[in-house]
């Protein structure tokens, strides 16, 4: 069985339905919600890489070049914003996170 | 001519002006002298014009004074048509009121609020000479529910009473019933005739007659209440819709509660008012239509129906009543009841002849009442009179001129004979005289009610002349004869009482007839009752002559004779009697049918209605909702952060599911 | 004929006075006396001036007149003014109530005076503005407009209850207004145009129609207001002073009824045909439903407000009968209706200024100190209830009129509610004016003074002026109902044709 | 790419590159003159973005840049000056309250520059790479404003929020267009349109499509995408939520429109499902939410979910009426924003202590009536009560859906809109009928002049709403 | 089933299986752990693909950089992990339901569906073959000139993550001595030496 683009993109599927999941699996860590937005990228480079790869157009490398530079920015952004949560209540508790509400 | 007229209508309009204006400054002399000078001059000018148009040779008078209500075709227009109908009910209502004006001067005479009493009672002469001069029907509705608003007016006079302000209210409201009935009849009217205007009317009813031999089928002209009327059938209709008008006016069975309540007014208004005029409003109506009324047989026998039950039933009541005005009052209603059948019998003359007549006695009954009262200081139960004779005579003989005039005191077959002799006979000979299939029932009923009338009558007088004074001893003190001011218009009455039969039954009802009429009054070719009503058999003359000599004896008997015979049949007769003395309990079923419904339905549509159903389940209801859903969204906001990424996904696999489902379909 | 913008200035001429009131100060006596000067002023003004509309308009053109239009927004919508024999008269009332409101207000409004003129001086535009439109979408534009100094007015200045009355009041109309909005919208996209002229002239198609109909019925239904709808009237009535009671009842409730004259039955006649049933059970319900929950009120106000949901129904009825009198008649009924009902308000006004409740049970006996006030009220009652004379009378008599020629059984019902108004005014007059002057509260009380003299004796005299010789009135709706009726009958007819060929 | 094209490129793209050239130049004065620059670095930028708006109405022309993926059209000039206008109007609010929200540092003018070079950019972008970086650069500069007071547990916890949702977000918007990118080959605009046209609508696009539409209605807050909204909004200082509430819903929706009518037109059909869903959501959630509120800056967060509601109705229709429609929206959306939390910066106690509470307003209108009438101006503008611009803007898109005959999203979107007047006319009711509780500070001349000029601005729409059409109509006549 | 497919499979599902990990793993220094194995074996997928530079810019960027700063900061921040774990499967059935219908759907439509080739045909930026071009020359060939402006964005949107940074984390401690160089430089005797001439016996 040759492996088709399809095989990637169920891969890549899985991987952003885990990085979904995560993301309420695990409703007391802000950082692993972090992580699992990072999964959801990853599935996302995987789609571009794979698309790239196989529609032969370098497009989609760009693109997903420029997705782990902004990803990596965000994730210093994400985790400074964090940082200074954590400073303010002494806990990234996502059930913490509810002072405003309704 | 023209100008006489508009004098004869607008000079009480202009008295209530100034009375009621500038009442409180010019004073309350100044108020009365305006008024009844002003009446003075309009009950001659009135004199005037009947001579001229009923008994002279000038034709019928037409006078436009502007415009009114004009859409489309529909067009009334502000204007007086003066014929011979018009003239006689000008001589009756100007008489009597510049009467009445002249009189209340006296009879007011303590009351501070005469400037108001004087406006009213020329804005209510106003108003009855727009109703009789009207030129179409919608003026004659203005006067119609203008005399109810002066009626409603003075019966509320006294407005600190509370069963005055009731009284003028069931006065206005019952009146309203019918003109309920007027009003639908006016637009009836209008559908089938195009036009409200007599002129027209009359023109075109000839048109409307039953074809020779045709019995039913015809064109629809109108659809009534989902009923689609031929011709003939829609003249029917239309003309009972207007009897209702009357029935209220006039006081008749089923609408003739407010009549006995209107005597909470001061007396000279029950007099010009429940007596004389206004409740005659019913009668004119009629009469002026009779050039319709003429085409239906089916609606004229219902007239005598209700006019013959009237007649009788009032009479009834009247006898137990102890009220001197009430006992008047019912006396009135029955009378009326008396109009009416010869109008419904086809003898409008009669009718209106009667009218006459009856003008001048009932309102020389009521002032001679108000004189009494006036004597005995406001006290108007029979019950605490007796044996005013001696202390006040002059009251005593018109009184009892008004009485023998209202009995019908004559010697059939003759010339002599009090006013009430003439018209009442005419009506009831003409009643078996009539060719209506209900002319033996209405005859016996009327003959029955002239026997009750006869009683009545002599009853009130035994009981308040006769006898030993029941009154107090202080009261007694104090009885005084009326002053001149309140006498003269008496003798005025009594005279007319005495003689208005003897003097103008050819011209009413008798060989001047047409002359007389220049017909004002229709009647159909075939209509021959003037002729017929003269060979009724012997019997028939005698009977009323009879049933009032009945009457009298037996009231003599059980008031002067036996005192305590009344006291025995009442307590012998226990439910009867109570019957009577509620008068049939009207007031209580009217109080259950309609008046508690009605409150009880308004307070039912309020509360439940528009609270509980219409705002409950509409602005308020909803606005509750909005709050339910309100809070159940904003109890998603939890502020908690996997909630939040927990809908952002559930709304993309919502959006996902979508759109795979709709693009599979 | 003028060449200035005659319609324009008696629309906008309030504003005037707006922006004078807002340079001026109220905290002192002098300050205050200024502003209600102002106001009375302009709305004085403004008056004459929808005063000269009415003589500068001519009678035997039954189109629309003295036309301003110039492009507006730059999106179809057109700033188009003009007149006919329809609306011209609810100008003159509209302008012709101002000056009575701000001289009601004189003494009673004691906060904030300065707002609450302006408040009414923006009504007057959005009102004057409403009838003198003929862009539909500025129709609406001022339609709606007019809610918003009137929500401020019942809320600030109102009673107990304001904030409810107010919020009723505004939503209420609010809901029934934007599925109109939505309807105006279609018309656009059907007809391509927002001119009422045009659209008048515009054959809807008949599936359309009925839509149409019932989404600017949604409108005026709860504006005029007609049962079910009417349950915002007695709650904002009770709540708002009394001027506003005069500007709701005299002017904000004839909007309804112009807007069915101006649209439902011109421009979807097969729909006003189609529903014209609907419209007759919903006005005899409103005439006699609403006629015995006010016999049974004990809040003067209300008991009026209700009477005047009944006296509106009248008003529906006649418009649908859609013949000359039913519509010349609803038109008369309206005015009537805006003078008299407004007098009404103002009479409650002036004992309500006095004694600060508006129970009934709390008065009694007012004749016996008050007797010039009763003769007003005595009036205006039997103008109420359509006594002969009065300009009530005209106006029912006529509507009644028109119903018996549509519908017989309509003006059955509809006549009983003559009965029934009787009832409930004259117990009301009882009750309030009548009996003995027994209670404490209500021996020191005045006559009415020379203010309250110069509001309710004008009143007086047009309510009977108009009941003795409405020709005015008549004459200058004639030409453009007549045109109105015939179009509408021609419609009807045409499609009754169309319908007969097809079978 | 040639010298010339390169430089007619960077000509297109003057005001943009005016923005990131200041923006770093503004970034070295304030280093270099330390923590008390920020009144200076501010004014600075405000100009800065004067200058860029200037350059954008006087100088730029039409065209496309670098290749393509860089657009100027009358569309994005129109949205562009909106843009900047709202962020302007921001930072000169900020100026004075700055020091009381805890953003009183030089950094803030900054970022507010870099965010809104990235809603230029996003107003541009026509390629979907151009998107995402333009939404990231704008976004990562959002999320570090939203959490700029950073001692502030509401202001943190509020850019942690943002963030994570907005990182969730755009990771959505990203799988999407891989799949757009993997199904057409391309990420150009037009390129992806005329491979729709040609390849047809498969499946898999369409999934693309949504998760792009997700990401987008994230970004300008539509159910059920807006959750972050209310506690953001409350949270964040308020001259950011003021900033967060106007200008990016602005650029986003400038994105969203150009998104779906250009490179996704030929699967109108789809999109429209989707945009009218999220509209049918985000009107009657911002309506019935809003309600509960009793915090004016949550309520406003509400009413912005609801108003974006509102302007996709106008976008659903997907015609020229309706994006003109749009645009009308957005621009009286912006003042009306404006000039409401330029009223609530001025709900300032006498002892300088900042307010948020509706219930603080109570009797306004006889402490400051000036105030009162502006944000009762506001108000009724928001519920949508003519003669007021809120109105209009109602009405236009409205009318693009009656013509697209989306007749019950018209229905619901009108009825929705009597709900939400309810809230609105909440707030009127406090000011008027309340008794007052307390007085507010005199607010500062630069908050009176905002809110003055956009109460005037909303209250005289009638006379110059005229040229706002024609402009939003030549904008709007960019796609058509 | 050829080697590349073996390793495809064998990179997918480590993948796959380390990414369950990072999302239930009691204790987030595992998931971290688990993170950088899911990227190893992405980086083998982007190989399989021919997306060398890729490959490894995701090890040298992701690993080197942003996974060990999640490392960083999970250390950094002392959480009390077990208290986190707590209640982690409250909303795991809903969620999972909504995760598998997402999933099935994600992978019978997009994993079910083929590329047209006429796609392929109408790219714009092909691939030079890799016998002339290397993977991270290509890549180079165009991020410079055709994707500047993407490139210059790029770099604005790592200038707002570092202000952001710096705004959000730096603080200037009071209460801490720092060394300031241009005061030391500036000191001169004067100021730094005080001669006091001391009595004796006095003392100071």
């Amino acid at each position: 069985m040759e492996i088709g683009i399809s095989h990637y993109l169920t891969v890549s599927a899985i991987l952003f339905t885990l990085g979904v999941f995560g993301i309420f699996l695990n409703r007391k860590n802000v950082i692993i919600i972090l992580m699992s937005v990072e999964l959801i990228l990853l599935a996302v480079n995987i789609n571009m890489v794979a698309f790239s790869s196989f529609l032969n157009d370098i497009t989609g490398q760009v693109f997903a070049l420029f997705i782990l530079t902004v990803a990596a920015a965000e994730a210093a952004i994400g985790l400074a914003i964090l940082v200074v949560f954590y400073r303010n209540r002494g806990s990234i508790a996502v059930e913490d996170v509810n002072m405003m509400k309704g | 001519m023209n100008a006489i007229i508009q004098a004869i209508v607008f000079l009480p309009l202009i008295g209530f002006l100034i009375a009621g204006l500038f009442g409180t400054s010019i004073g309350a002399k100044a108020s009365e002298y305006v008024t009844t000078g002003f009446m003075v001059i309009v009950a001659v000018l009135s004199w005037f014009v009947f001579f001229n148009v009923a008994l002279g040779e000038t034709e019928m008078i037409r006078v436009t004074v502007m415009r009114w209500i004009q859409s489309g075709s529909f067009d009334a227009e502000w204007a007086f048509r003066v014929d011979t109908l018009t003239a006689v009910m000008f001589v009756v209502v100007n008489t009597v009121s510049c009467l009445v004006h002249v009189y209340s001067i006296g009879y007011m005479h303590h009351d501070p609020n005469r400037p108001r009493f004087f406006a009213y009672l020329s804005l209510f002469t106003f108003a009855m000479l727009m109703l009789i001069t009207s030129d179409n029907l919608l003026q004659m509705f203005f006067g119609w529910e203008g005399v109810g608003l002066a009626s409603y007016l003075l019966i509320g006079f006294w407005y600190k009473k509370p069963s005055a302000n009731a009284a003028a209210i069931k006065a206005f409201i019952v009146n309203r019933v019918g003109d309920f009935g007027f009003a639908l009849g006016i637009f009836g009217v209008f559908v089938l005739f195009g036009s409200i205007s007599f002129e027209t009317i009359f023109a075109t009813a000839a048109s409307y007659l039953p074809a020779e031999g045709a019995t039913e089928g015809g064109e629809a002209v109108i659809n009534l209440f989902g009923m689609h009327l031929d011709k003939p059938h829609a003249v029917t209709a239309i003309c009972l819709l207007l009897f209702m008008g009357a029935m209220g006016k006039s006081a008749q069975f089923l609408l003739h509660t407010w009549l006995p309540d209107a005597m909470e007014g001061p007396t000279p208004v029950s007099a010009l008012i429940h007596a004389a005029t206004m409740v005659t409003a019913g009668v004119f109506l009629v009469a002026r239509m009779s050039p319709l009324f003429e085409l239906t047989e089916d609606a004229r026998t219902v007239v005598v129906l209700i006019g013959a039950v009237t007649a009788f039933f009032a009479a009834t009541v009247g006898l137990v009543q102890n009220d001197i005005k009430r006992v008047i009052a019912y006396s009135t209603c029955s009378q009326l009841g008396y109009m009416f059948v010869a109008l419904g019998v086809g003898a409008y003359g009669a009718g209106i002849f009667h009218l006459f007549t009856h003008a001048f006695f009932k309102a020389l009954l009521f002032l001679g009442a108000g004189s009494v009262i006036h004597a005995v200081d406001g006290e108007q139960d029979m019950r605490f009179m007796g044996g005013l004779r001696r202390h006040i005579p002059w009251t005593y003989w018109m009184m009892f001129i008004g009485t023998i005039a209202l009995t019908g005191v004559g010697i059939p077959g003759t010339v002599i004979g009090t006013a009430g002799f003439f018209s009442k006979d005419a009506i009831i000979e003409s009643t078996f005289a009539s060719h209506s299939v209900l002319s033996g029932f209405a005859f016996s009923l009327l003959v029955i009610a002239a026997l009750f009338t006869s009683f009545y009558s002599w009853r009130l007088t035994f009981m308040t002349f006769h006898g030993t004074p029941r009154a107090s001893h202080e009261v007694m003190h104090h009885v005084h004869e009326s002053p001149q001011v309140m006498l003269v218009p008496l003798y005025l009455l009594g005279a007319g009482a005495l003689l208005a039969g003897f003097l103008f039954h050819d011209y009413f009802f008798g060989h001047d007839y047409n002359h007389f009429w220049q017909g004002a009054l229709f009647t159909l070719p075939e209509n021959e009752l003037l002729e017929e009503y003269h060979h009724v058999p012997l019997w028939v003359k005698w009977s009323p002559f009879c049933a009032m000599a009945l009457g009298l004896i037996t009231a003599w008997y059980m008031y002067i004779r036996s005192p305590e015979t009344p006291k025995y049949l009442a307590n012998q007769h226990r439910v009867l009697y109570q019957f009577l003395l509620n008068k049939w309990y009207f007031d209580e079923i009217y109080d259950f049918l309609f008046v508690r419904p009605a409150k009880r339905l308004g307070t039912f549509l309020w509360k439940e209605g528009d609270g509980r159903v219409i705002d409950g389940f509409g602005p308020n209801g909803i606005a509750a909702r909005v709050m339910d859903v309100t809070d159940r969204v904003v109890r998603l906001q939890t502020g908690y952060l996997y909630h939040y990424a927990f809908v952002m996904l559930i709304g993309i696999a919502a959006l996902v599911t979508w759109m795979m489902l709709g693009s599979s379909f | 004929m003028t060449d200035w913008p005659i319609l324009s200035a008696v629309t906008f001429l309030p504003l005037a006075g707006v922006v004078v009131l807002l340079l001026m100060r109220e905290d002192s006596a002098a300050g205050r006396r200024n502003i209600l000067n102002v106001s009375l002023f302009t709305t004085i003004v403004t008056f004459l001036v929808s005063l000269w509309v009415w003589w500068d308009f001519d009678y035997a053109n039954p189109g629309f007149q003295m036309i301003e239009k110039h492009a507006w927004l730059g999106t179809g919508i057109s700033y188009h003014l003009g007149v006919d024999g329809i609306s011209v008269l609810f100008v003159v009332l509209s302008a012709f109530l101002m000056p009575f409101c701000v001289l009601a207000s004189w003494l009673t409004i004691e906060k904030r005076l300065k707002a609450y003129m302006i408040a009414f001086l923006l009504l007057e535009v959005f009102m004057v503005g409403v009838f003198v439109s003929l862009d539909i979408v500025l129709f609406y534009v001022f339609f709606e407009a007019g809610l918003i100094p009137m929500f401020i007015i019942i809320g600030v200045w109102g009673g107990k209850d304001r904030v409810y009355a107010s919020y009723k009041f505004f939503l209420y109309t609010l809901l029934g207004s934007v599925l109109m909005l939505l309807a105006i919208m279609a018309m656009y996209w059907q007809a391509g145009t927002t001119d009422m002229v045009e659209l008048l002239a515009y054959n809807f198609p008949r599936q359309m129609q009925t839509w149409l109909w019932l989404a600017f019925f949604a409108s005026f239904a709860v504006k005029m207001p007609m049962w079910p709808v009417h349950t915002w009237l007695p709650d904002a009535h009770v709540q708002a002073p009394t001027a506003g009671s005069v500007i709701l009842a005299g002017i904000l409730l004839k909007l309804g009824g112009y807007g069915f004259l101006r649209f439902s039955l011109p421009m979807f006649p097969l729909a006003s045909e189609y529903f014209a049933p609907m419209v007759f059970s919903l006005s005899i319900v409103a005439i006699i439903y609403t006629s015995l929950v006010a016999m049974m009120q004990s809040d003067i106000k209300k008991l009026i407000a209700y009477s005047s949901v009944a006296h509106m129904g009248y008003v529906t009825m006649g418009i649908f009968a859609a013949n000359t009198q039913g519509v010349q008649g609803a038109i008369f009924q309206m005015l009537s209706h805006g003078i008299v009902s407004g007098a009404l308000f103002l009479c409650v006004g002036v004992v309500y200024d006095r004694t600060h409740t508006r129970e009934i049970s709390a008065y009694g006996g007012l004749v016996n100190n008050m007797p010039k006030y009763a003769v007003a009220f005595m009036v205006f009652t039997m103008a109420n209830v359509g006594l002969p004379g009065t300009s009530g009378f005209v106006g029912e008599i006529t509507t009644l009129l028109g119903a018996f020629r549509a519908n017989t059984w309509v003006a059955f019902f509809a006549t009983s509610g003559v009965i029934l108004s009787a009832c409930y005014a004259l117990w009301l007059y009882r009750r309030v004016i009548f009996g003995a002057l027994e209670k404490d509260s209500l021996k020191s009380l005045l006559d009415l003074s020379g203010r309250e003299k110069a509001i309710l004796y004008p009143l007086v005299v047009l309510t009977i002026f108009f009941g003795v010789y409405p020709a005015p009135v008549f004459d200058a709706t004639a030409a453009s109902v007549d045109l109105l009726v015939n179009n509408y009958t021609a419609a009807v007819q045409a499609a009754q044709d169309v319908a007969l060929s097809a079978k | 790419m040639t010298a010339e094209t390169f430089l007619a490129s960077l000509h297109l793209s003057t005001p943009e590159l005016i923005l990131a050239v200041g923006a770093m130049v503004l970034l070295m004065i304030g280093v270099f003159t330390g923590e008390k620059s920020s009144g200076l670095v501010t004014g600075l930028a405000v100009g800065l973005l004067a200058v860029s708006g200037a350059w954008l109405i006087w100088q730029t022309g039409d065209g496309q840049a670098y290749g393509g993926v860089f657009l100027s059209d009358p569309f994005a000039r129109f949205m562009k000056v909106l843009t900047l206008a709202g962020s302007m109007a921001t930072l000169i609010m900020s100026a004075g309250e700055a020091r009381s929200a805890g953003i009183d540092r030089f950094e803030f003018p900054v970022l507010v520059v870099l965010a809104t070079l990235g809603m230029l950019l996003m107003i541009s972008a026509n390629d979907l790479i151009s998107v995402y970086l333009a939404l990231e650069l704008q976004s990562l500069a959002l999320y570090v404003v939203a959490a700029m007071h950073r001692d502030n547990l509401r202001s943190t916890e509020a850019g942690l929020k943002y963030f994570v949702l907005g990182a969730l977000s755009s990771g959505m918007l990203l799988y999407g267009m891989s799949l757009v990118y993997g199904f057409t080959g391309h990420t150009g605009f037009e390129a992806i349109a005329s491979a729709l046209s040609a390849e047809g609508r498969s499946l898999g696009l369409v999934f693309g499509l949504v998760f792009i539409l997700a990401g987008v209605a994230f970004k300008i807050s539509a159910v059920p995408f807006h959750m972050w909204t209310p506690d953001v909004y409350e949270g964040a200082p308020t001259p950011v939520t003021a900033f967060f509430a106007a200008a990016p819903k602005i650029a986003a929706m400038a994105m969203l429109i150009r998104l779906v009518i250009t490179p996704f037109e030929p699967i109108v059909a789809d999109w429209r499902q989707i945009v009218v869903f999220i509209s049918i959501a985000s009107m009657l959630l911002g309506a019935f939410a809003a309600i509960g509120q009793r915090n004016i800056k949550r309520l406003m967060a509400y009413s912005s979910i609801g108003h974006m509601g509102y302007a996709l109705v106008g976008l659903a229709s997907g015609s020229m009426a309706g994006v003109r429609g749009v645009l009308i929206y957005m621009l009286v959306y912006m003042v009306m924003t404006l000039g409401t939390f330029a009223c609530i910066l001025a709900m300032k106690r006498k002892d300088g202590n900042h307010v948020e509470n509706v219930d603080d307003l109570a009797g306004l209108s006889q402490t400051n009536p000036l105030m009162a009438t502006v944000l009762t101006v506001m108000m009724f503008s928001l519920a949508g009560i003519p003669p007021l611009a809120g109105f209009f803007a109602k009405y236009f898109v409205f009318m693009a859906a009656v013509e697209a005959q989306l007749y019950a999203l018209a229905i619901i979107g009108v009825l929705a809109s009597v709900v939400g007047a309810y809230y609105y006319l909440r707030v009127i009711k406090l000011m008027w009928f309340d008794e007052a509780k307390g007085e507010f500070a005199r607010p500062s001349g630069v908050l009176r002049l905002v809110y003055g000029l956009s109460g005037l601005f909303v209250a005289a729409y009638v006379l110059i709403g005229g040229p706002i059409g024609t402009a939003a109509e030549v904008a709007a006549r960019t796609f058509f | 089933m050829g080697l590349q497919a073996l390793f495809f499979y064998l990179f997918s599902f480590v993948a796959v299986a380390s990414a369950f990990m990072v999302i239930s793993a009691r204790n987030p220094v595992y998931s971290v752990l688990f993170l950088i194995l899911t990227f190893f074996n992405a980086a083998g997928l982007f190989l399989l693909t021919g997306a060398e530079f890729l490959a490894m810019i995701l090890l040298v960027v992701y690993i080197g950089a942003v996974a060990v700063l999640f490392l960083f900061v999970v250390m950094m921040l002392d959480i009390d992990f077990t208290e986190l774990r707590a209640g982690v499967l409250d909303y795991a059935p809903v969620g999972a339901l909504i995760g598998l219908v997402l999933a099935a759907e994600l992978i019978i439509v997009v994993g079910g569906s083929t590329l047209s080739p006429e796609i392929a045909k109408s790219i714009s930026m092909p691939i030079p073959a890799i016998t002339e071009r290397t993977n991270t020359a290509a890549l180079g060939d165009v991020l410079y000139t055709h994707y500047v402006y993407f490139f210059q964005i790029a770099g604005l949107v790592l200038l707002v993550a570092m202000i952001g940074a710096i705004v959000l984390t730096l603080r200037h401690r009071q209460n801490i001595k720092r060394q300031d160089i241009p005061t030391q430089v500036a000191r001169s005797p004067k100021t730094a030496v005080e001669v006091v001439k001391v009595k004796s016996g006095q003392g100071l």
